[in-house]
């Protein structure tokens, strides 16, 4: 049984997908027209289908966003005209949890970098499960400035538990391998544009994602912490994780509102990875569209309104105690 | 615009906040005299402690401090706050909104303290600073909303008086109840201290125990110069998640401030009893007038 | 001002200089028309091995490559040389001074080239570029006083026409005979090499078999993007002195290509049949136009 | 049996110096005028350390800048009116082999930065021999980039065989961290002044040897290799070592001629060692007067003077086959 509560809810699809397929393989076999009956099945199950996903709650956004089949990094990078990967963080690894590299996009040259996680258990181990260690984070920082250098536009992908937790992370100094990531995206002087694609968990997410345009799918989620450890940090209980992420306000339509993202791409009912090709399509459309536009931007603007952007989250007036940043 | 306030008067260490103030050392019941040290066992007569800068007089074992003792122990005197009157609500309506108010309430009342962080001008041994100082008694040091807008006013407000910075880091990370606004305070910050290093101004941060997560991960780990206090633990996730993962016990010297020197993380680690001392002389290095 | 000189004429790989050009993998009798593959012990018409870009055919292996044969597998047609007017002398006056000087003299006529690099201006994939190509079989690649003097007039040249410097590396390291003078050419090129990246010039280093020493630590592991063709070592210590040092013999993937990859030092590793493909795209990145 | 020739000489020198104390000695505790004797005495003793020390060869010298009792870096920095270390690469580990930090000169503020061997086996195993590792070279180019930020003058101290040929050394892209040193101090938009107090041993003390001006101790070497390793790779015979060390030209002099020392300290008779404070003395000065000179100079200015130093060394005019950059 999976830990996923859509790829659970999936199973009772598969049944109902299994006998549409063989009604239309025999239907194209013989010359009996059985499309009404092909007709009504595929009815049925989109019904079924809004039935079971048709308004997810926080807590099965977080599965959907962690779903296995959910599109990924390299499953956007693909769709670019063009991709050279390079590697390392010209100090100590290469680390698999980060793909990097230049990139055509529409005809235009970028700098493409993202969080990797595995397909299967073999692919998961050798990408830590797209957890970055801090040579992830520095071979980011080593290729955003690049970017910087060759006056390449940014664009992010994220997908991350977080980062990684482990000894030997900790031993690399994990946390000035975060805050150099977040230095050097606050001052690239080159448009930057992140699309959070799957999961956005907490520092190890947010190291990728300072952007002038930040996207974000429907269905993604981006919080300060995973449920799970909120409601470990919180309540000592990880069992109220469902409580804890409904309180985060991590889905994109809570962060679109907080101002914290600033558009949103819509999923097909199911989930992205039951139509990847249209997501993916749309996504770098979208992101084609923001680079279009922060690339007419002279430097300094660009730089004072990535500035001020951030600035503004949590900003205060003084008379009152409401918040002037959070959205509208 | 923000508005000026003096909360220290003299130059000794100040008394004027209340009780409050020594809020996690002090029992409920204010009569309680008496401190014992945590890794020695000795029992300290708390105005000893307190002379001692709060570090057991017996084997040298750091209490955490207080924002305001932690003041009157670094500035020469005077202490002018910026941000105080920018006070924490609750943006994200945390479902049973009273809990997190509530909480927000009673450390405001035991700590004498509006937010986890207490910032505004000071100096330290002459050299004018601006001075920021996080308190591990409210809410855990973690950073909300408040903690970062006080910390990018401060940072702006330095580079425009082109004054050094320097921070008192003390952090369990970013704080859950403010979701997402309370995770942008690292890009907040981080934004800020670049801005304020681009100009060549000297940003200084002293990791206390315990200095983890989102603040460690952004504004902590950019200063150009880090100092630790003996024995605090610094890092980036916590020693409890990384057990989980490993499926292990960690030593117990990982993660402390000793372990970070070795590990060519931080600049150096510092006995509090010579800390102001140590501030004194890094800041002298930026502030010396030329040799005539 | 440096005088421009093409030395080749066509778009064909040039065969203009003579058979010095191939000096090390022909024998002293010029009429021997096959080579045997170190690796696998394939026994190579010696005009295959040219067509197929000094690979072996069937394993794959890489032989070192000449200078010129490099420039036209890589340069779409003339390369224009600059910098051949300053050839090296003797500057210690290396005691015995004949035999620095014969072995110069020995080099220039079996490579028939005048030092350890030839420098000059061409186009790869259409897009122009300041090419320097270091040649292992003049003294082992190694950086004298004219290997760094060229390079460096070659980098203030590309930074004056703001084009794209891609140098291929090849190299035992300092030149000994050459004192410190060699080692001081590190300094000089990285000097250059920094001038050019300030200006947001584009940096590329292709490091082929062997690549160490002061040449490794200088100007080569600056670049913005590092290529290292398959199987190539690489490394600042020689592969003798560490083994000296740590008294085992160390693993043979030790110092590849491959190994630096995993360690996260360059950027990727090409088969040299596929080089010229990957530069043309590199180079595409920095030298597109913007989209209509 | 020490290897070091010039410990060796001075073994004949203990007995007469033994002599010349138990006489003091003596002359101080009785009534008795034995000035005359001493004098005598010391007059021969003056006469053999010059006959021992008063012309050395290079291959001398090359022991010379070895011997165990030659002052180290921290030597020279426990003269500064004020010395605070600063520790580590923030990324992997703190090396022992380079130390550096803020620290105060005759008043001036500066970042000093320099190798340091151990005097005894011990210290030696913790310093490397004084052979800095990539975290070594990567403490030096973070607290020299610091320095520029701060606009320090930056003071370095020179004494290696060379950086580490260790298999982590490799590992850890060695050859990068030395690039970025050299890099580094090449764009430091701060006055420079390096002092080859010791061995100076190929790209492994250059990389702490780019500067505005190069001071050498008389008695000091610096050499594209050690002459052991010249001799392996040129004659594979590290028994010819001394004839290598005669023609490398690594002396003071040598150096001073080629332009690539600024200028000479003098040391006593006997070598640095036999008056330390004097020499460490004379070298600071010499340092602050360096100093003084060159922060008069707008910074614009002075990197343009460090670019045509470096640029002019093995410089060549077009028409002839001599160097223009050999020396003045
Ligand atoms: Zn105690
Ligand atoms: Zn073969």
């Amino acid at each position: 049984m999976s830990n996923n509560i859509i790829v659970e809810r999936e199973k009772g699809l598969l049944e109902l997908e299994r006998r549409i397929a063989e009604l239309r393989e025999a239907s194209a076999a013989q010359p009996l027209d059985m499309s009404a009956e092909i007709a009504a099945l595929e009815q049925k199950y989109g019904e079924i289908l809004h039935e079971l996903f048709g308004a997810l709650s926080p807590w099965e956004k977080v599965h959907m966003a962690r779903h296995p089949a959910r599109p990924t990094s390299l499953d956007y990078v693909s769709r670019f005209d063009r991709f050279d990967e390079l590697h390392g963080d010209r100090h100590y690894r290469d680390d698999p949890s980060i793909v990097g590299g230049f990139a055509l996009l529409h005809e235009r040259p970028v700098m493409v970098i993202g969080q990797q996680r595995g397909r299967d258990t073999r692919e998961n181990l050798r990408r830590n499960f797209g957890m970055p260690a801090p040579e992830g984070y520095r071979k980011t920082s080593r290729l955003a400035r690049l970017a910087s250098h060759l006056k390449l536009p940014i664009v992010t992908f994220v997908d991350t538990k977080g980062a990684d937790p482990g000894i030997s992370s900790e031993e690399h100094a994990q946390s000035e391998a975060i805050a150099t990531c977040l230095q050097t995206f606050s001052t690239a002087r080159v448009p930057i544009v992140a699309a959070i694609v799957g999961e956005g968990g907490s520092g190890g997410a947010l190291a990728l994602a300072i952007a002038d345009h930040v996207l974000m799918l429907e269905h993604s989620t981006y919080s300060v912490a995973s449920p799970e450890g909120c409601a470990a940090i919180l309540w000592s209980d990880a069992t109220k994780a469902e409580e804890a992420a409904a309180r985060l306000k991590l889905t994109a339509d809570d962060l679109r509102r907080f101002g914290v993202v600033d558009e949103i791409i819509a999923e097909p009912v199911g989930g992205a990875h039951r139509n990847a090709q249209d997501v993916v399509r749309r996504t770098l459309d979208a992101v084609t569209a923001a680079l279009q536009r922060l690339s007419a931007l002279p430097v300094e603007r660009l730089l004072e309104e990535r500035y001020r952007k951030y600035r503004r989250l949590g900003e205060w007036q003084a008379e009152g105690l409401e918040a002037t940043g959070t959205g509208e | 615009m923000p508005e000026w306030r003096s909360i220290l008067g003299g130059s000794s260490r100040a008394e004027s906040r209340g009780e409050g103030r020594r809020a996690k050392e002090t029992p409920a019941n204010d009569a309680a005299l008496w401190s014992k040290c945590p890794k020695c066992g000795e029992v300290l007569y708390r105005r000893d402690l307190a002379a001692n800068l709060d570090v057991c007089t017996r084997c040298g074992y750091h209490f955490r401090m207080s924002a305001y003792d932690r003041i009157a122990s670094i500035a020469d005197g005077d202490f002018v706050e910026i941000g105080d009157e920018i006070v924490s609500s609750d943006p994200l309506g945390w479902s049973d909104k009273k809990s997190y108010e509530a909480k927000l309430k009673g450390d405001r009342e035991r700590s004498g303290l509006s937010e986890s962080v207490l910032c505004g001008f000071a100096t330290i041994g002459g050299f004018p600073v601006a001075l920021g100082v996080m308190d591990f008694h409210f809410r855990g040091g973690t950073m909300g909303r408040v903690t970062g807008e006080r910390i990018t006013l401060l940072l702006e407000e330095a580079r425009r008086r082109k004054v050094p910075c320097v921070i008192f880091a003390a952090s369990g990370g970013a704080r859950m109840e403010e979701g997402m606004l309370a995770l942008m305070q690292m890009a907040k910050t981080t934004a800020a201290v670049s801005r304020f290093m681009e100009e060549d101004n000297f940003f200084l941060v002293v990791l206390t125990d315990p200095t983890t997560g989102g603040v460690a991960a952004s504004f902590a780990f950019q200063a150009d110069v880090i100092v630790a206090e003996s024995k605090a633990v610094v890092g980036f996730a916590g020693r409890r998640v990384i057990e989980q993962t490993i499926r292990q016990r960690l030593p117990d010297q990982f993660q402390t401030a000793e372990f970070l020197l070795e590990k060519g993380a931080i600049d150096m680690v510092v006995d509090r009893r010579k800390l102001k001392d140590t501030l004194v002389r890094l800041l002298g290095y930026t502030c010396h007038p030329e040799p005539t």
